[in-house]
């Protein structure tokens, strides 16, 4: 596992910006690294801060969240309570010693294929740098 | 029913979209040996009927109760696959869609990378489809009325065919009158007819429609509910004339103290009017409006001895004392057509639109040359004795347009065709004026464009490839100073007049119509529509639809275009009288349930209350989700601390799933 | 036999080809761990936080590995020598106790596996805790029972009597480190081991008639009065060397899944938990009722033993000071 | 100065109302230090309440923990009151449970008991080590006398206390139907300097560091059951389907289930140190809740526990939050 040196990333994103926007930017056939994999969900509001502990845990050496900018939700607010809780679950993470690089959120619009491209490449290399995160795994050790 | 997962796993190769970058036929082998995974077939176009007959015929034949597709994005077809599964009897939730195009095979070029990543979204949507549930879709009536808020051509249009259809329309304009932009131009572009020519009858029509309620000086205050069935709340703001009573004979303007006092909005304020005014001859209604902002009666509560429009008006119209109502009705759908502001000049002050009087917008030109106009139709600068003829005329195009420093990056669309018109124009009612015209491009793009532009030059207009960076005066005359770009020259051009082609701008008012619908904007700030292609006059609100230049610059054949096609859209729910609710809603696990009130707090559409239930006796508070008002966004979902409400096709369950296979190595 | 303290490490390294677990800090605990090197083994502290029962009865332990979707299953039952060192002699009687429930019916070869492999060197309590008792349950400071050797500290060394064949291979295999003892050592001993016991200052009531009376008082208003500023949480019966209940769980990653077992509290409303919702321990005073009763009860009726070895680990860590020998007392007093 | 006489009458008379279900306030444990919770339900149960610097136990806790037991058909459910002894850190967690609605205000009679802090058990027993007889404590201006069974008389300072009544700003109730004694000063201002610090520490020092900890965990959820904020009826954490935090103990799901259990607490945590002094293990639980805390009063300028209108701040939220931490 752990001498696998290409980065896993786990994005949450949410259907109406985010994900458009990564569409858009498959349409625009915008080139970028494919060490990213997106959950899709309805409104960035619905990813549960506790969904980015899993993730680390489950072996993603890096997590993003992207929602619509401010005051674009969808949902009209789902983007501000999502800020909120990852401000926080934000700062958790770093206390207990996991690296800042690992944990990144974004927002990007519909219409910002060429922004996305922008936020993956950006988010990839971060976890690539702060190397695998294999101290929090579910280690099979016991196993 | 025995519910063990049976999966059905289907990937297409989009033509070579997706299998020239993803090994279709690994992928599909790799699917076969996933847990669950009954069947895995790979096809040319899945959503071809043919692929989609194979999905059936699985489904009937080895009894598949889960069913993955592995194509484009799921905002692309996910509506069509769910009918597949629907048409072979399945229920249409049980669909899981792994998005190998758009955001795998379209943005990978290596093939080893493209199939591996291809494989993960493929094993997580096997994993996700191993714990979905079937839903229901439950319908609603859509009220047959529709919301059309703004009265320019788009609003007039979409009215007039809603209401042709033998639907109920509620036209709101802000102003007192409709006729918008189009009712202040004098003659259209490319065929040159008269603007109001076309648009008086139109609007007249709107007027005397059965099943049009037009209310003129009056503002959405607030709109709630959901598709089919807006609750409306309209604010007809007082008129201080009463609406029945007015004959629309103008004797009160006539009388006014501050008759032509007032400038007129219409006349772009190079005119003026009385402070109880008809903002235009052909204004409809042809009822008056007294300007409470001016009229001394309302501003000093007194005028004179006695108010004279209210001793000249023989019916007695004149109600000092009339107050705003709110109006309140139900409608089924909304059609946005607010329009667009013009460019303010002033923002590009090396121009010096804010210090000389000669230099002119557009739209100032347009009522300038129209025979409405305050002039009468004369292009003239100066008034009374001073007035005078003006020689030299230049145009400045794209200002405010395709300009990043005025943060419009976009093209307004308009400008080139109102120009060369103008130009005609003042050409044909000066012939001996030399008239210029400054330009970065010309896009004469639409139907008879090209040929009236060649017409307009044919015609003496010269065309200087050059964006002017700056305008002063010199001796009584303004002078350009631009480089002709064509044979890079320096020049500093003499002229007596100016005219701006103004782009067009979203209006300052935006914000309300966004907040009032839940609209989003694209980042040139006009309303965003659904998709840019497939879904133009849709917005991410259902039941909410676009027409005109809200939703981008338009000329006027494109934006009756559109208001046809949102009209249209508009129908199609109404006719079938029903829709479909969201089926991914939010649902409460009342056993685990603490009844903290956090998901009710979160909810952005009150969807969620705390309702007493008995438990074994004993009250508690536990959360209910109202089906009807819940959109589906799972914000309670994430914020319920005992995970008791989860969202349908959303739950903490599936996404683990995922989030076990994208997660693991 | 005797050995040196400053001889302890080397006995160790002697008989390193075995696991060696001994006292040692995991995080802010005391647990039994497997010595490594630079480890520091700490003897002299009192009883370790965690039960060595953890060693043959770990928290968690994987019963079988398979993948998802596929038939085939591999039962890990794991082997080993290993020689636990420092054990109390409390512990020691609780791992007897314990082999009672793991091989009555059928033979659980994860536990019994474990045990066979395992060498005890016990170590007699010389300065008992505030809560011990175990002299008033059947067990003593120097109590060998389980003990396959005791060692008692004599100030500069600890005194070795080799007590089963396998203590004797385990002094063999690190014969050039002991030094035999003489009389006096022993005599040494057994005064210390006396003195002990008198310094132990809690007893419990006379446990004879609890077994049998038990069952009468199962609606006295006692379990309500005693169990009504419980948490409910697993401390007590985590942390009691006779604890044995244990909860089996599947968990996969992706594919690989395992089966595996992992301590579980009668104390949890899980516990009891019926999948229809039902719960014949509804309450706190059920699941109190249930630990005393087991201990004191249904286990002497099964195994003629009392499943309780005075540690005074449960009175120790208990956050709200529920005291077993308070509940007995009342038991006592009711009966 | 406590007068146990005084506090002794008041629960008498709160008992003796019909209105009144029970009261829990605090009594002698059963050996050493040692303090226990205490449901008085007759007027001469009171005899036995304390009130000392070793009433340490929250017992806003049971307020949400009893149980609610099924009521026959029939039968009305028991809906009178609970009284409740509260110190000032204590009071906090009701007004969060009322905020909460986790209690209604009319279901509880709150009595304040103004707090001068109370002893680090731990701290005490190292001191005094096997000390079996019951000691009794109180406070003597601002220094804490300890008499033990055999008439020795100890009095020990500020170092005894724990570490949340060292920089403690709310030793008065914020919320109390009656208060049995006279308000106190308060003794500290928070700083957060103890979370400061263990910020300073490099990232891997900080792992390293909480990993430690972490992984002596036994997954007893004390931590857990004692705080009176945790109250749902079925953990999270607890939950099969979905699994969140598998039952299997390493240092892996430990890590999980600590950071889960700290996340669902900020802006909640009214720093009771209950966690952190149940915990048999001890890890410094608190320092992860105060992180939070630290973070909420920052970022959103919100307390927990000290307004019953306030709305928890991960409920709400302002369009001009800070976002320097998107990208």
């Amino acid at each position: 596992m752990s001498e696998n040196l290409e980065p896993n990333v786990v994005a949450f994103l949410c259907n109406w910006c985010s994900y458009a926007g990564a569409d858009l930017a498959g349409t625009s056939r915008i080139e970028y690294p494919p060490n990213l994999n997106v959950i899709r969900v309805m409104c960035s509001g619905r990813v549960n801060p506790l969904f980015v502990v899993n993730a680390l845990q489950q072996g993603a050496d890096g997590v993003l969240i992207s929602g619509c900018h401010p005051g674009d939700c969808h949902y009209m607010e789902g983007n501000f309570y999502a800020r909120r809780r990852f401000s926080v679950m934000k700062e958790l993470l770093e206390y207990v010693g996991v690296d800042a690089r690992r944990f990144n959120m974004s927002w990007v619009s519909a219409s910002e294929g060429a922004k996305w491209k922008e936020v993956v490449s950006g988010v990839v290399d971060k976890a690539k740098e702060a190397g695998p995160f294999t101290e929090f795994r579910r280690n099979k050790i016991d196993w | 029913m025995n519910n063990k997962p049976k999966i059905g796993v289907y990937v297409c190769h989009c033509g070579v979209n997706i299998s020239k970058t993803v090994d279709v036929n690994e992928l599909t082998e790799y699917a076969k040996q996933l847990p669950y995974v009954e069947v895995a077939r790979d096809y040319s176009y899945m959503c071809s009927d043919p692929g989609q007959l194979l999905i059936k015929e699985d489904i009937k034949k080895n009894g598949l109760n889960r069913v993955v597709v592995a194509a484009c994005s799921p905002r692309m077809h996910e509506l069509t696959f769910r009918r597949a599964l629907a048409g072979a009897g399945l229920n249409p939730y049980y669909l899981e869609i792994a998005n190998i195009r758009e955001q795998c095979s379209w943005v990978h070029k290596d093939k080893s990378e493209g199939t591996a990543k291809a494989k993960k979204l493929v094993s997580a949507a096997v994993a996700k489809a191993r714990l979905l549930e079937p839903l229901q879709e439950k319908e609603v009536s859509v009220e047959p009325a529709t919301l059309i808020i703004g009265g320019g051509i788009a609003g007039i249009q979409a009215a007039l065919d809603i209401a042709g259809a033998g639907f109920k329309v509620y036209l709101v304009e802000k102003t007192p009158s409709i006729g918008g932009k189009m009712s202040q131009l004098d003659k259209t572009f490319p065929t040159l007819d008269c603007s109001a020519c076309i648009l008086t009858p139109k609007m007249v029509d709107v007027a005397s429609h059965p099943n049009i309620e037009l209310m003129t000086y009056s503002q959405v205050e607030k709109i709630s509910g959901y598709v089919g069935n807006f609750n409306v709340e309209v604010r007809k703001k007082a008129r201080f004339v009463d609406f029945e009573k007015c004959t629309g004979c103008g004797v009160c303007a006539e009388e006014c103290r501050l008759a032509g006092r007032v400038p007129s909005e219409f006349n772009m304020e190079l005119g003026n009017r009385s402070a109880v005014y008809l903002p235009f001859p052909q204004a409809v209604p042809a009822k008056y409006t007294i300007d409470p902002q001016r009229c001394l009666m309302l501003t000093r509560g007194k005028c004179g001895k006695s108010p004279k429009c209210a001793d000249a008006c023989a019916p007695g119209a004149i109600d000092f004392e009339q107050k705003d109502e709110i109006k309140e009705f139900k409608v089924g759908t909304v059609i946005v057509a607010t329009g667009f502001d013009v460019f303010d000049a002033a923002r590009k002050p090396e121009y010096g639109y804010s210090d000389y009087d000669n230099v002119l917008t557009g739209l100032e030109m347009e009522r300038l040359i129209s025979a409405s106009g305050p002039t009468g139709g004369k292009i003239v600068l100066g008034k009374g004795e001073g007035e005078v003829i003006p020689r030299d005329i230049a145009f400045i195009k794209c200002v405010g347009s395709r300009d990043k420093s005025t943060g419009n990056e976009y093209c307004s669309r308009v400008c080139c065709m109102y120009t060369a018109k103008l130009a005609h124009l003042v050409k044909e009612k000066i012939p001996e004026a030399n008239v210029k015209v400054y330009y970065m491009d010309v896009r004469a793009f639409g139907k008879g464009f090209e040929e009236f532009y060649d017409r307009v030059r044919r015609e003496g207009v010269r065309y200087i490839r050059g964006n002017p960076s700056e305008i002063f005066k010199r001796n009584g005359k303004l002078v350009i100073k631009v480089e002709n770009t064509l044979n890079s020259t320096p020049l500093e051009d003499e002229v007596d007049m100016v005219v701006l082609a103004v782009g067009l701008e979203p209006r300052k008012d935006a914000r309300e119509v966004i907040d009032l619908l839940r609209l989003s904007q694209s980042s040139d700030r006009f309303f965003l529509e659904a998709h840019p292609k497939l879904a133009p006059v849709d917005t991410a609100t259902e039941g909410v639809f676009l027409a005109g230049c809200a939703q981008g610059p338009k000329d006027i054949p494109d934006t009756v275009a559109q208001a046809k096609g949102a009209a249209s859209s508009a129908l199609v729910l109404m006719a079938s009288g029903k829709v479909k609710v969201h089926a991914q809603i939010s649902f409460v696990n009342e056993a685990t349930c603490r009844g903290c009130g956090y998901c009710v707090e979160i909810c952005p559409y009150t969807a969620v209350e705390l309702v007493t239930v008995n438990k074994m006796g004993n009250e508690v508070l536990v959360a209910r989700v109202n089906e009807a008002l819940c959109k589906g966004c799972g914000a309670c979902a994430a914020g319920c601390l005992s995970g008791s409400i989860q969202q349908k096709s959303f739950m903490d369950s599936q996404i683990l799933q995922q989030i076990a296979v994208l997660g693991g190595k | 036999m005797k050995i040196n303290k400053d001889k302890l490490a080397d006995f160790i390294a002697a008989i390193s080809e075995q696991t060696v677990y001994a006292p040692q800090k995991r995080g802010e605990a005391l647990v039994f761990a497997p010595v490594a090197k630079g480890s520091n083994v700490n003897l002299a502290a009192a009883n370790t936080t965690i039960p060595p029962k953890s060693v043959v009865f770990p928290q968690t332990e994987t019963l079988l590995r398979f993948e998802l979707g596929k038939t085939d299953l591999e039962a890990p039952v794991q082997e080993g020598k290993a020689v636990m060192l420092g054990v109390r002699p409390c512990d020691a009687r609780a791992m007897v106790i314990v082999d009672n429930v793991f091989s009555w019916d059928v033979d659980d070869p994860y536990y019994l596996q474990k045990r066979a492999d395992l060498t005890l060197v016990g170590l007699a309590c010389l300065e008992p805790c505030v809560n011990c008792f175990c002299s008033s349950v059947g067990g003593g400071p120097a109590s060998k029972e389980g003990l396959d050797v005791l060692m008692t500290d004599l100030g500069d060394g600890y005194l070795l009597e080799v007590l089963t064949e396998k203590g004797q291979t385990l002094c063999q295999s690190a014969e050039g480190l002991l030094e035999e003892s003489v009389k006096e050592d022993k005599d040494a001993a057994e005064k210390l081991h006396a003195a002990a016991v008198n310094k132990i200052t809690r007893q419990a009531p006379d446990t004879g008639p609890i077994p049998a009376g038990l069952p009468r008082l199962w609606e006295d208003p006692l379990w309500a009065e005693v169990s009504e500023s419980c948490l409910g949480c697993g401390i007590c019966t985590y942390l009691c060397p006779t604890c044995h209940c244990f909860d089996i769980q599947d968990e996969s990653e992706g594919c690989d899944s395992r089966r595996c077992r992992t301590w579980d509290s009668c104390m949890f409303p899980e516990y009891t938990l019926h999948a229809s919702g039902h719960n014949p321990r509804p309450t706190r005073r059920e699941r109190t009722r249930n630990r005393i009763n087991h201990k004191y009860s249904y286990f002497v009726d099964k195994f003629n033993v009392i499943a309780c070895v005075g540690c005074g680990r449960c009175i120790n860590l208990c956050p709200v000071n529920i005291d077993i020998l308070n509940i007995l007392s009342k038991v006592g007093e009711a009966l | 100065m406590i007068n146990l006489e005084k506090i002794r009458d008041i629960a008498k008379n709160t008992v003796s109302r019909d209105d009144i279900k029970y009261l829990i306030g605090w009594r002698q444990g059963t050996y050493g230090f040692r303090v226990s919770p205490h449901f008085v339900r007759k007027p001469e149960e009171a005899e036995e309440l304390i009130f000392s610097p070793l009433c340490s136990n929250n017992l806003a806790t049971y307020l949400t923990l009893a149980e609610k037991r099924p009521v026959p058909r029939g039968q009305q459910p028991d809906t009178r009151k609970v009284a409740v002894m509260v110190k000032g850190c204590d009071s906090r967690a009701v007004v969060q449970q009322l905020v909460e609605q986790g209690i209604e205000r009319e279901s509880v009679y709150i009595i304040g008991c103004p707090c001068e802090g109370v002893v680090d058990q731990s701290k005490l027993e190292e001191k005094y080590p096997g000390t079996f007889g019951q000691v009794e404590a109180r406070w003597e201006n601002g220094k804490i006398s300890l008499c033990f069974p055999e008439g020795k008389t100890e009095v020990v300072g500020e170092e005894l206390l724990t570490q949340k009544c060292l920089t403690c700003r709310y030793p008065n109730p914020v919320l109390a139907d009656i208060n049995l004694r006279e308000e106190v000063a308060a003794r500290g201002n928070e700083s957060f300097a103890d979370v400061a610090e263990l910020e300073k520490k490099s990232t891997k020092d900080k792992w390293s560091f909480w990993q430690d900890k972490f992984s002596s965990c036994i997954r007893c959820y004390s931590c857990r059951n004692v705080c009176p904020m945790c109250y749902c009826q079925e953990c999270i954490l607890d939950k099969l389907n979905p699994t969140w935090v598998n039952r299997s103990v390493n240092i892996s799901e430990n890590t999980a289930y600590h950071l889960a259990r700290a996340f669902h607490l900020a802006g909640r945590c009214i720093e009771c140190g209950e966690c952190e002094r149940v915990c048999p293990v001890n890890i410094p639980i608190t320092k992860l809740n105060r992180k939070l805390t630290k973070e909420v009063t920052e970022k959103f300028g919100f307390e927990p526990g000290v307004d019953v209108e306030a709305k928890p701040p991960l409920v709400g939220y302002r369009p001009d939050d800070k976002e320097n931490f998107i990208l």
